[in-house]
C-alpha cells in the first residue's frame, strides 16, 4: 500500500491542478473518457506488470495489439467469421505469441529483450501484409460487439455519469490479477523467481513453466487491449495503430512500483500508473498545452515520479534498517 | 528488372505515408499499369522523409523509368529531387514541388482545398462560433497548407500560402474563433482522444474540422459518444466511408475530396508517356489538376457509387472513369490566387 | 579405483559408479558411497572435487551422466528437485539460495506451500514457520522480509526450510562457512535432534574440526573420484588432509613470532554505518598479523569496507604511516596504501567472464599505464606470469577465463591482484571461506611470509582454529563493539568466546 | 573475430541472395546509398554499444537525434547561428543529455530502461516544442557542411564507386571505439563494470566516472549521428525523425555481439550488424518484396540470427571447455 501512496498522491494533485485550471475536467463526460482510456491502458498495463514482476520484459505489445486489432475487423468484416471465431481467432493469436516468446525465453535462453523486439517488428509486418496496409473498422455494424468498448452502464446514485463498460473489464481483470498475484501459488512463484530464478528453480519449481505463463497472461490480454482498442476507435490502420504502447504500459507498471529488476509490483499500482498517464495527457489539453510538448511533460512527470519514489525508498529503507537494528539488538 | 527484358517500362508511385487515402491511389496507379502494359511499383514510406529518400534512391537502383512522388518536404528535399531528375523522369503528385524540375504536378492545391473546407465550416456555421482543428501531423506540408487555408478562410484573408500561423494560438476574429489544432501522430486512439478532450474543455465547440483522413470519423465518433451530434458539426476532408454516411446521415456537414484513384491512374499514364519519348502528355502550365471537390448532402450519394465502383471492379469502371478534368481553367484561377470562394464552388461542381 | 562399501542392508541410500562430465570438466568419475539410516556422513575434498556435484545429483537438480541411485534397495532416477523431495531428500545449497523479496515463511514453503486450489493457506506456513525458527534458535518473525536478514540469519533460514520439509535425507553443503561458532553450535545441536530421529545426514565441510565432532564416518573426494572411506575410529585431522591431498600436510598453522615494527594503520574512534553506536579504535604495525575474531554480523566485514572506502564511515580518523588520510573510495584506499580482498570471492573479487591476466592487473592497470590511458600489455602479462608462478596459481594459461579454475586458485589471483599493488596494509576478509586444505595452507605461508617481508596484515575470519593458528595478536568483536584485544599468549577458544559473546574486557597493552 | 563470424556470413549470404536476383543491387550507385545509410546507423550503433557493454541501455537515442537533428538546421537557418556555434550548441546538448542520464543512474541509482525512455519521451518533446513541429532545413545554403552527409569521394583504382563522406566518418569513429574498448583502461573498466559492478568497484575502479562515460559517449555518438541524418535528408521533421532508431540501434549492436547482459561486445560486429540491418531493407525492396512485409522479415531474421548465434555459442563453449580440460588434465 505504501507504496502506491506516492503515485496516487501524484495522481489527486494532477487532477486537483487541471480541476482548477478547468472546471470541465471533473465533468461527467470527461471523466467517462478518461476512465475508459485508463482502462485500455489498465489492461495492457497489467499484462506487461505480470512480465516485470517475472524479470523481464516485452515490447511487442504495442505489436500485438495492432496484429489482434487489425485481425478481428479483417476476418470479421473481409473474410465474414462469425463473431464467436473470430475472437476465438484473436484469443489463440494472442496466446501463440505469448507462448512463443515464452519458449524462446525459458528453452533457448534467449533475452526476453531481443525475442520481444524482434516480436514488435514481426506481428505488426504481418498485420500489414495480411490487411495490405488498409485501414480496417467494422463500419456502422457490430453494435453489440462494440459494446464493449464504447458501452456506458447507468448508475444508480450519480447523476449524469455512466459507467464505460470497459472500465467493469478492467476491474474484473484487475481483481483477477490481483488474485492471482497475492493469493496462489503461481503469483508466489512469479515473484520468487523475479527475485531469484536459481533458488525458486532449486525450490522445486518449474520456473519455466511460471514465466512461460507470465509472458502468455502478457500477450493475451495485449490481445484483449487490441480487441477492445478496435472495438473503440473502429478504425485501424495498421502502420500505426499501438506504436509506442508497450512503452507507455511498461512506463504505467514502473510509475506503479514494479521494478524493472523483477520480483515487485502490485496490481493496484498499475493501475493508478495508467490513470496518471491518461489524466495527464487530458490535462495538457485541458490545460491548453499545445500538442507538441505532450509528451515532454509526460516524460518529465514519469521522471519525477521514479526520483521522489527511488529518494523516498532510499529513506524508508535507512529507517527500517535502523529500526531493525534497535530490534536486533534490543 | 524482369519488365525491362521485354521492353515493358516500370515507373512508381511514390507516397508520403500509409493511409487509406494511398491505397485508393495505389488502384489508380495499378489499373493504368494494366491499361497501358507498364509495371508500376507503388512505395508507402511509414517514417517520413528519411524513409522516403531511402525508397526512392533504391528505385533509382533498380533504375526506374519514372517516379510520381509526393514530397514530403518539396523546399527541403530539392536535392533528391535533383537527382531523380537527374536519373530517371520526375513527376510530382499530391504535393507539388514547383521549384523543382519536375516535369509536372498531378493533383490539387491544399491551400485551396483547406479555404474549400473553410467555406464548409462557414456554411456550417453562418453565425460563426468556435471551431477545433484535427490532424495527424503538423510537419507534412499539405497538413500544413490546409490548415492554413481553413484559417484564413475563415479569417476572410487574402489567398496566400505561405502564411503560417503558430499552433499554439488560439486564431479569432468577431466570427470565428479557432481555439486549437491538436495532433495525434496517426495514434488513432489519440486521436479520438483529442477529439473527446476538446469537447470536454470546450463547451461551447460548434464546430470540428478533421484534417487528415481517419480525423472526421473519429471526431463523430466521439461526438456521438458526448450526445452532442446537434450541438458540433464536423467538416471532413477525404473519403473515408464513416464520413461519407455522416454526410448521408446529415451528422457530417460536407467533406472536401481530392481524387487519390486518378493521381494514380494520371501519374502512371504521363510517366509511361515520357518514358517512351511523349512529350505531348504535358501541359504547358506543367499541371494536371485534379481540383477538390467539395461533397454534399446533395452530392454525396453519387459520389459514393462512383468511388465505390472504382474500388469494387476497377477494371470496369476503368472506361467511365476519366471524368477528364479540364485543367486549364482552374490551373488559371490557381495563379491568379484570388480568394473567389464562390466561384470555385461553382467550377467544382462543373467538374462533376 | 573406487572403494564401493559393500551394500549393507541398512543402507537407506546407495550411489553407485555415479559419472558427471561438464564441459571440459570431469567432475565425477564412477564415485559411489552408501548412506545408513540415522547417520551422519561427512563428505570431504578439495575445492572442486565434486562434492557439490554430487549432492546436486542426488537433490535432483542435476542429472547424471551414468551411475544409478538406489533408495531402500530400489533402483531409482531423480530428474526433478521434485522428485527428490518424493523420497525425502533434500538439499542445503552450498550458495544461499532465497529470495530476498519474499519473507521468511514464504522462502521456507516455497514450492510446497499449503494450499487449496492453488490458494496459499497463510495461516498454516505462519504457524509452522515459527516453530521450525524456534527450532534452529532464530528469534524472528516469520513475517520478517529475508532480505533484511544479514547472512548467518539467511542460513538459519535455510536451515529451517530444510527441517521443514522433514527429509530422510537432509543434505548440507558447507552450512556453516558463513556461520560463526556460536550458530554453528545451534547448527549441530539440530544434527544431533534429526540423528536421533533417524534421519540421515550428508554433511559437506572444509573445517575438518566439525567433520571430527560431528560425522560417524567419512568419504573421501579427490578429483571426482573416490579417495577413500574412513569410519569412526579412524576419523582424524591428519588421516583426512592425507586422503584429500594425496600428501602429508605439513606444519598446517605456521605461526612464527616476527619482529614487529611501526604502527602502519591506526584507527581513530571509528563509527560504522551499520554500526553507529560503538567506537572503534586500534592500531596495526609493520609485520603484524592481526585477527579479527566475532560471531556472524558482528560488524567484522562492515568495518573492513568503511577502511577500504566502500562505506563511508559516520565519524573518526584513519591514519596510515603516521598520516591522516581521507578515504571516501576504495580508490582513496588504495592510494593510501591499503588494499582489501574481500568476502564474497565471485561477488566482490573476480569478473568471473574475464581472463586470469585481466582479474590480476585490473587494480594495478591504471598505474601501469602508457601515456593516455592506454594499457601496457606487456607489463601486464609479465606481472601475471610473475603472479603465477611466485603464486603456485594452477591455470593453464593467464588466458583461461577465471571461472574455470578452482576456489582456492581464484583467490589466489585476488590476493595477486593486491600484492601487484605492494600495499602497506592488506586487509582479508574471510580469505579461505570455502578454500580447501591444500590452498589454505599455500594461503597462510603466503601471509606469513608477507609480514615478514614487512606488510601489515589484518583479516577477519570466522574459523577459530585459523584465528589461533596464525595471528599475532587478535581483535574481537561483538554487535559491531570491538569488546577486546588478546596477544598471542592470551588467544585461546574460551577467551575469544567470552569476548565474541559479548563480556568486554580491557585491551592489552602491547 | 569468432563471434562476428556468423553475423559476417549472414550478410554476406544476404548479399549474394539479392545480387543473384537483381544485378541493380551491386552497382555502384546502390552500394554507395547502402554504404551511406549503413554508416550513419553505424555510428549512432556504436554509441549504444558502448552503453551496452557497461550493462545499461538507453532508449532514447532516436530522440536524441531528432532533437539535435531538428535543433541544427533550426539555429543555422531561423536564428542565424554560425555554423562553428551551431555545431557547438549541438554537441553540447547532447554530451549535456548523456551526462544527465548517468548522472540520474549512477548518483540516484535509477534504472536505465526507465531514466533513457523518459528521455525517449522527453528529447522529442522538446524539439517539436521548439521547432512547432514545423519542417525544418538548409533548403540549398550550407553545401559545404552538408558534404560531410551526402559528400563523395573518388577512389583510385575503382571506376564509377566514391566512397560517401560519411563511411569515413563512421570509420575514424569506428577506429577510435576500438581502440577506446581495447587497448585502454577505459575500455577494460567498462567491460569490467558490464559484468560485475562491485567487484570492479572493490578493485578501485571508480565505476560511476566510466559509466557516465558511456552514456556521454552515447548521446554524443546519437548527436553526431542527429547532425548526419539532418544533413542528409535536408528536412526534419520532428515527430517522425529518429522514432524507432533506438530499437535499430540496439538491434545491431546485439546481431553484432553485444549482450544485453553487458560485458561483452565489438565494434566491428555492431558495425557488421547496422550493415545487415540497412542491406536487409535495401535487400528487401531489390527483391521485390511488398514493403509491408519489411519488417517482419526484418524481425525473422534478426530472431535467426541471435538463435543461431545462442546455438554456435552454446556448441563453442562446450567444445572450449573440452579443449580447456585437456590442456589442464595433459
Ligand atoms: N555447472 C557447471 N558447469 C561447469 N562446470 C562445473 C559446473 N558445476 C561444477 N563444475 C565443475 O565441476 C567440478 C566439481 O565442482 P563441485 O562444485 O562439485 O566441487 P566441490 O567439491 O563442491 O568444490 P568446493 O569445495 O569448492 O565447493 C569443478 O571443477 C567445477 O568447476
Ligand atoms: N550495507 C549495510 N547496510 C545496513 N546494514 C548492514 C550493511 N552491511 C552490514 N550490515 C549489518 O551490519 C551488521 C554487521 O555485518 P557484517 O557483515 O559487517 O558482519 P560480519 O562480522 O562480517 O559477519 P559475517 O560473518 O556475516 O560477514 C549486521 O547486522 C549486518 O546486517
Ligand atoms: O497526403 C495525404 C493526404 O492527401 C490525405 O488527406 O491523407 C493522407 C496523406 O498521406
Ligand atoms: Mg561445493
Ligand atoms: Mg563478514
Amino acid at each position: 500500500m505504501k507504496k502506491v501512496l506516492g503515485i496516487l498522491i501524484l495522481l489527486i494533485v494532477v487532477c486537483i491542478i487541471t480541476a482548477i485550471s478547468n472546471e470541465n475536467f471533473f465533468s461527467a463526460y470527461n471523466m467517462q473518457n478518461v476512465i475508459r482510456l485508463t482502462s485500455l491502458f489498465g489492461i495492457i498495463s497489467i499484462g506487461v506488470a505480470f512480465v516485470i514482476i517475472s524479470g523481464g520484459i516485452d515490447l511487442s505489445i504495442g505489436s500485438v495489439i495492432c496484429l489482434v486489432g487489425s485481425l478481428l475487423p479483417f476476418v470479421l468484416v473481409e473474410k465474414g467469421f462469425s463473431i464467436t471465431s473470430a475472437l476465438l481467432l484473436v484469443s489463440t493469436v494472442s496466446i501463440a505469441i505469448g507462448l512463443f516468446h515464452g519458449l524462446l525465453i525459458t528453452k533457448l535462453k534467449l533475452q526476453p529483450f531481443v525475442v520481444t523486439l524482434c516480436g514488435l517488428l514481426i506481428y505488426r509486418g504481418i498485420a500489414r501484409g495480411i490487411t495490405q496496409d488498409e485501414t480496417q473498422g467494422f463500419g456502422t455494424a457490430y453494435a453489440g460487439l462494440r459494446y464493449l468498448a464504447i458501452g456506458k452502464i447507468d448508475l444508480p446514485f450519480i447523476e449524469g455519469f455512466k459507467l464505460p463498460v470497459p472500465f467493469l473489464i478492467m476491474l474484473g481483470l484487475a481483481l483477477i490479477a490481483a488474485f492471482f498475484l497475492n493469493k496462489t501459488i503461481f503469483g508466489r512463484y512469479l515473484k520468487a523467481i523475479g527475485n531469484n530464478e536459481v533458488a525458486a528453480r532449486y525450490s522445486g519449481i518449474k520456473t519455466d513453466r511460471v514465466v512461460i505463463m507470465a509472458y502468455v497472461i502478457c500477450s493475451f490480454l495485449a490481445g484483449v487491449g487490441g480487441v477492445l482498442f478496435a472495438l473503440d476507435i473502429n478504425s485501424v490502420q495498421p502502420e500505426g495503430i499501438g506504436n509506442f504502447y508497450e512503452l507507455y504500459a511498461i512506463a504505467a507498471a514502473v510509475l506503479g512500483g514494479c521494478s524493472i529488476r523483477g520480483g515487485e509490483g502490485s496490481i493496484l499500482g498499475v493501475i493508478i500508473g495508467a490513470a496518471l498517464m491518461r489524466v495527464l495527457r487530458n490535462s495538457i489539453t485541458m490545460l491548453g498545452i499545445p500538442s507538441q510538448l505532450e509528451f515532454a511533460i509526460i516524460g518529465v512527470v514519469i521522471l519525477i515520479g521514479v526520483i521522489t519514489d527511488e529518494l523516498v525508498k532510499n529513506y524508508a529503507q535507512k529507517r527500517r534498517a535502523l529500526q531493525q537494528a534497535k530490534q536486533t539488538s534490543g | 528488372n524482369q519488365g525491362k527484358e521485354d521492353g515493358k517500362k516500370t515507373v512508381s508511385f511514390v507516397t508520403n505515408g500509409i493511409a487509406s487515402f494511398w491505397v485508393i491511389a495505389q488502384k489508380g496507379a495499378e489499373k493504368a499499369g494494366e491499361d497501358l502494359d507498364v509495371n508500376v511499383e507503388v512505395r508507402m514510406p511509414p517514417q517520413g522523409v528519411a524513409d522516403q529518400k531511402r525508397m526512392v534512391q533504391e528505385l533509382l537502383a533498380q533504375g526506374i523509368d519514372g517516379i510520381a512522388i509526393s514530397p514530403i518536404d518539396p523546399d527541403n528535399q530539392s536535392e533528391l529531387l535533383q537527382e531523380v531528375a537527374d536519373n530517371s523522369i520526375l513527376i510530382t503528385q499530391d504535393s507539388d514541388a514547383p521549384n523543382s524540375p519536375r516535369l509536372c504536378y498531378v493533383g490539387m492545391d491544399n491551400y485551396k482545398a483547406g479555404r474549400m473546407c473553410g467555406e464548409l465550416v462557414k456554411e456550417a456555421l453562418p453565425e460563426g462560433g468556435e471551431v477545433m482543428l484535427f490532424v495527424g501531423r503538423l510537419g507534412q506540408a499539405n497538413a500544413r497548407h490546409r490548415r492554413q487555408g481553413v484559417i484564413d478562410e475563415l479569417m476572410d484573408r487574402s489567398y496566400d500560402n505561405t502564411r503560417y500561423d503558430e499552433p499554439d494560438k488560439v486564431v479569432k476574429n468577431d466570427k470565428y474563433t479557432i481555439l486549437d489544432t491538436r495532433l495525434d501522430d496517426f495514434d488513432f486512439p489519440q486521436a479520438k482522444a483529442n477529439a473527446q478532450d476538446a469537447i470536454a474543455k470546450y463547451s461551447n465547440l460548434k464546430c470540428m474540422v478533421g484534417l487528415f483522413a481517419y480525423n472526421p470519423p473519429l471526431c463523430l465518433e466521439a461526438i456521438k459518444d458526448a450526445g452532442k451530434l446537434n450541438q458540433i458539426k464536423v467538416v471532413s476532408f477525404d473519403e473515408d466511408e464513416i464520413s461519407l454516411q455522416g454526410i448521408v446521415d446529415g451528422t457530417v456537414v460536407g467533406t472536401v475530396v481530392q481524387n487519390p484513384y486518378r493521381y494514380g491512374y494520371e501519374s502512371v499514364r504521363i510517366l509511361n508517356a515520357l518514358a517512351n519519348g511523349d512529350q505531348s502528355v504535358i501541359p504547358e502550365s506543367k499541371a494536371i489538376l485534379i481540383p477538390a471537390r467539395t461533397i454534399r448532402k446533395d452530392n454525396v450519394k453519387e459520389f459514393w457509387a462512383e468511388l465505390k465502383s472504382i474500388l469494387g471492379d476497377s477494371n470496369q469502371t476503368g472506361e467511365k472513369l476519366p471524368k477528364t478534368t479540364k485543367t486549364n481553367s482552374s490551373t488559371k484561377k490557381n495563379t491568379e490566387k484570388k480568394n473567389e470562394s464562390t466561384e470555385k464552388q461553382k467550377e467544382t461542381k462543373a467538374d462533376e | 579405483m573406487s572403494n564401493s562399501s559393500p551394500a549393507s542392508p541398512a543402507a537407506l541410500l546407495e550411489v553407485r559408479n555415479i559419472a558427471k562430465q561438464f564441459p571440459g570438466v570431469k567432475a565425477l568419475n564412477q564415485v559411489s558411497l552408501t548412506l545408513n539410516h540415522g547417520e551422519v556422513l561427512a563428505v570431504i575434498g578439495e575445492n572442486g572435487a565434486g562434492k557439490s556435484t554430487l549432492m546436486k545429483i542426488l537433490a535432483g537438480v542435476q542429472t547424471p551422466d551414468s551411475g544409478s541411485l538406489i533408495i531402500d534397495g530400489k533402483t531409482v532416477s531423480i530428474s526433478t528437485v521434485e522428485e527428490a523431495l518424493d523420497f525425502g531428500i533434500a538439499l542445503i545449497h552450498q550458495e544461499l539460495n532465497l529470495s530476498e523479496n519474499l519473507d521468511i515463511a514464504a522462502n521456507i514453503f516455497l514450492g510446497r506451500e499449503p494450499n487449496s486450489w492453488g490458494i496459499i493457506n497463510r495461516s498454516q506456513t505462519d504457524i509452522e514457520s515459527e516453530k521450525l525458527l524456534k527450532r534452529v534458535g532464530l528469534n524472528l518473525a516469520p513475517q520478517t522480509l529475508v532480505g533484511l536478514l544479514t547472512v548467518g540469519q539467511q542460513q538459519m533460514v535455510e536451515i529451517a526450510k530444510a527441517l521443514s520439509i522433514n527429509a530422510r535425507i537432509l543434505i548440507m553443503d558447507e552450512p556453516t562457512s558463513s556461520l560463526s561458532l556460536h550458530e554453528s553450535e545451534a547448527l549441530f545441536a539440530v544434527i544431533r535432534e534429526l540423528k536421533a530421529q533417524g534421519v540421515s545426514i550428508i554433511y559437506i565441510s572444509h573445517r575438518l574440526g566439525e567433520v571430527n565432532e560431528l560425522a560417524d564416518r567419512v568419504v573421501v573426494l579427490r578429483d571426482g573420484e573416490n579417495a577413500g572411506d574412513l569410519d569412526r575410529a579412524s576419523i582424524s585431522h591428519d588421516q583426512m588432509v592425507q586422503m584429500m591431498v594425496g600428501r602429508n600436510v605439513s606444519q598446517f598453522f605456521p605461526h612464527r613470532s616476527r619482529q614487529t615494527g611501526d604502527v602502519v594503520l591506526e584507527v581513530k574512534n571509528i563509527r560504522t554505518p551499520a554500526n553507529p553506536a560503538h567506537k572503534i579504535n586500534f592500531s596495526l604495525k609493520k609485520n603484524e598479523i592481526v585477527g579479527i575474531s566475532g560471531l556472524v554480523g558482528a560488524g567484522r566485514t562492515e568495518l573492513m569496507q568503511v577502511l577500504f572506502g566502500i562505506d563511508a564511515p559516520r565519524e573518526g580518523t584513519i591514519i596510515v604511516n603516521g598520516q591522516e588520510v581521507n578515504i571516501h573510495s576504495p580508490k582513496d584506499a588504495i592510494r593510501a596504501g591499503l588494499a582489501l580482498v574481500p568476502e564474497d570471492r565471485k561477488l566482490q573479487g573476480l569478473i568471473l567472464e574475464m581472463a586470469v591476466r585481466e582479474n590480476m592487473s585490473l587494480a594495478s592497470v591504471s598505474r601501469d599505464q602508457k601515456t593516455l590511458g592506454i594499457i601496457n600489455f606487456a607489463q601486464e602479462r609479465n606481472l601475471t606470469e610473475e603472479m603465477i608462478s611466485a603464486m603456485k596459481i594452477k591455470t593453464p594459461n593467464d588466458r583461461q577465463i577465471i571461472q574455470f579454475l578452482s576456489g582456492g586458485n581464484q583467490q589466489k589471483v585476488v590476493l595477486g591482484k593486491w600484492l601487484a599493488m605492494s600495499p602497506a596494509v592488506l586487509l582479508l576478509d574471510e580469505p579461505t571461506r570455502g578454500v580447501d586444505v591444500g590452498a589454505k595452507e599455500e594461503i597462510y605461508h603466503l601471509m606469513v611470509e608477507l609480514a615478514s617481508k614487512g606488510m601489515a596484515i589484518l583479516f577477519v575470519s570466522s574459523d577459530l582454529e585459523e584465528i589461533l593458528g596464525i595471528s599475532d595478536r587478535v581483535l574481537v568483536m561483538h554487535e559491531g563493539q570491538l569488546t577486546g584485544e588478546l596477544s598471542r599468549k592470551e588467544m585461546s577458544e574460551e577467551s575469544i568466546m567470552q569476548l565474541a559473546t559479548g563480556q568486554i574486557r580491557e585491551p592489552v597493552k602491547t
